[in-house]
């Protein structure tokens, strides 16, 4: 939604101001959005030639395995996503057992599906109570566990929400539709080592009668990175 | 080091924009980077992560904000490969390898003793579930995972989660690799670390190494 | 509010760069820029230039660290005058007036009881010559002069400078102007503020308000 | 210095790394120099355009007397900068009486040569002696005192050097010539307030027999900043 080129008159900018969104289109300025669609966006017009050149000039030198690349972009298109994590958390809702292991010993846990590998050899799983709602941030760069749910997203990638999840995380949450009251405690996983995180959402209400896989249809990636609810 | 990667805390970045079914990648180079980055590692004589992460940090900080995530990736992988002289300048330009360019005998990649992950070691834990501790102070140019947020502050160990080799750089950005220590999860109150823009019933967690914290 | 304005401690920004005898200003409209944030200062609105300020503060980083300092000047001024409704935009792309249009009747320019400069008030200071106080973590979006490097820091006053008005503004942008304080100079041993990257024989020293400051 | 563009090839980078500095001149990434250079050079083509059009507009409300702003552009352009802080530090040098006043209040002394003004209301004079070399610097925006230095130099307003001067100076200091042993004790005055602050530097070594005038000579803007030493 943000990839369309902005005619934003300067005027926008008055009114953003306060959150620090900016636009003025006869100048440099960005505003919000053009800001943050920097993040997949931005590059100057010869990337793609640049990226092209490097791996070709690697490939002629036996340094890079073209079909190694083919791979791994297919891994995480296709194949590695939100789909796993999904896995687990329907796992965990079904099975109690598997649930108090999952809690206790989140790589060992996940280790049972099949669902550890890189960006995710260390796994800890956080869950979401009555009382106590998590999310997930990594401020430093953008550690993310992949296996259990794949790339992440420009927004979680994107200088607002690696600044702000930690300093005013229920505004955050706000701005993706999610009121958490003052009661509940919110906990903030700032990725800073090998753990990765995971959050367990809460099974919503209406799946009693839902069979794992049915239920594993109904987990939302945002639901579990925490900033959704099912 | 302390530059705009470290921004936990920051205002100004305006709101959060989030697209609607986002593909995995929004163009095919994005792609082909993100692959490069995994697929040249073996020849990257990089460690592990950090020394990849540590040159991501020494992009100047107007460059690394106009710069994407992807373009950022590509952008160290390609000075890199420069800097062991895997490839030259005029090879990226001509788009080809250049038959007469003899690359480096580059030194055997030194791997680590100890390598990433959780090791399986003895070491005694300096300390305990429900610990106090202050992060310290830890400002040089070099490589580390302590945001600035948090150095000063004062929090409670919840976890112990093993041993882990330090993943810091040095400031010449080699990655030793031979400093194992337990790594915890520290818990941080709101009010702790943003005083009056604090709320009451918001707690941070980070994974800190041993050697980032002192006892309160 | 914490943004790139704040940039004390932070690395990547590279060597300084000095220019031999630079000339006051390098292009004619430089000066034509300062000065006319100096001339409608009294049209602005401003009451004084914490005000103006936090619009410098409020631009995003990005464009922040992509604008020259005139050039962020000039920014806010437009900016301003256009939220005033003294100007609109179709005006500034003609380079004309439109004789048509009204300019809003504004509220007169609310002038602070107190005003900037050293105030002669007796207020009793809560703090001495040699007192070691602690900055408080303050992090709020609105606008203060107490950086991210000091909070949480603790320092020693070495001078009371007397009175003035606190120069904040709120996050309306609002600057009340109604809460005079004693001023302090503090100083910070290199060593609290930056540990290991510290020397032993470097100190710094800020001016803050009392309401930015506790006791230790 | 910084003002032409630099063709630098992709290999500086790499030499400049450990500094942040960066250059490849085939992307968007900047070099040192160029980050610099943006401090006085960056504005988009329009800017001469945006500013005139602004100020026409705010003349023709009358709002703005173009004739007070010509007096601005003329009065820190040609009569207000640092011969009239050098006027201070010589008259110091020669009356110890008036250096005990410009210490003791800054201000005073300083209006006592009628050398006051915006941006310059409050002065503090800190004094560099064998144990100690004083800095200023503003670590937040640029402030400086114009009454007696002028406007600012573009490195004054640099990233760099208000990120740099409270972390490392000497590493600073280093970089404009000046190595400051480790037994010198260095105050870096970080203006954060409505003090404006002027280094007085120590009077050089063969300047015995020079009047008040002259000594006024020898003393550089860069010596009250605190970069340079006479």
């Amino acid at each position: 939604m943000s990839r369309d080129g902005q005619k934003i008159d300067r005027r926008k900018f008055l009114k953003g101001a306060a959150v620090g969104a900016a636009a003025v289109s006869s100048t440099a300025i960005s505003n919000a959005q053009d800001q943050e669609s920097a993040d997949h966006q931005h590059a100057p017009s010869d990337i793609a030639l640049r990226v092209k050149a490097l791996e070709t000039v690697l490939t002629e030198k036996n340094l890079v395995d073209p079909s190694v690349l083919d791979e791994v972009v297919d891994r995480y298109e296709n194949r590695i996503g939100p789909q796993n994590g999904a896995k687990v958390v329907a796992k965990a809702w079904v099975d109690s057992d598997y649930k108090a292991r999952l809690l206790d010993d989140g790589t060992a846990a996940i280790g049972e599906l099949d669902l550890l590998g890189t960006e995710g050899e260390h796994m800890v799983v956080v869950e979401n109570t009555a009382e106590v709602h998590n999310l997930v941030v990594c401020t430093l760069c953008s550690c993310y566990p992949w296996p259990t749910l794949g790339l992440p997203p420009t927004w979680y990638k994107s200088s607002a929400f690696r600044a702000r999840a930690v300093i005013e995380p229920r505004a955050v949450l706000r701005e993706f539709g999610l009121e958490v009251s003052d009661e509940t405690e919110i906990r903030v996983w700032d990725s800073t080592a090998e753990m990765r995180y995971l959050v367990l959402p809460r099974r919503p209400e209406g799946a009693e009668d839902m069979n794992e896989s049915e239920l594993a249809d109904v987990v939302t990636r945002d639901s579990m990175i925490g900033v959704a609810i099912l | 080091m302390n530059s705009i990667h470290d921004m936990g805390g920051m205002h100004g970045f305006g709101p959060i924009v989030v697209e609607v079914d986002e593909p995995v990648f929004h163009e095919e180079w994005e792609g082909r980077a993100y692959a490069l980055s995994i697929g040249w590692f073996p020849a990257s004589q990089y460690k592990e992560w950090g020394g990849f992460r540590h040159n991501l940090e020494k992009i100047p900080p107007k460059d690394y904000l106009n710069m994407s995530y992807y373009e950022r990736w590509f952008f160290v992988n390609e000075q890199k490969a420069m800097q062991l002289g895997l490839v030259t300048e005029e090879e990226l330009n001509n788009g080809n390898a250049d038959p007469n360019y003899l690359m480096p005998q580059l030194e055997p990649h030194p791997d680590s003793s100890l390598g990433p992950g959780r090791l399986d070691l003895e070491i005694n834990a300096k300390f305990e579930n429900g610990g106090v501790v202050r992060a310290k102070e830890i400002n040089g140019r070099a490589h580390n995972r302590l945001p600035r947020y948090v150095r000063g502050k004062t929090g409670t160990i919840i976890s112990d989660n093993g041993i882990y080799a330090l993943q810091d750089t040095n400031e010449k950005d080699e990655q030793p690799y031979d400093d194992p220590q337990h790594v915890y999860t520290v818990r941080f109150s709101s009010e702790e670390l943003w005083g009056n823009a604090s709320h009451g019933n918001d707690f941070i967690y980070l994974d800190l190494w041993e050697s980032y914290l002192e006892f309160a």
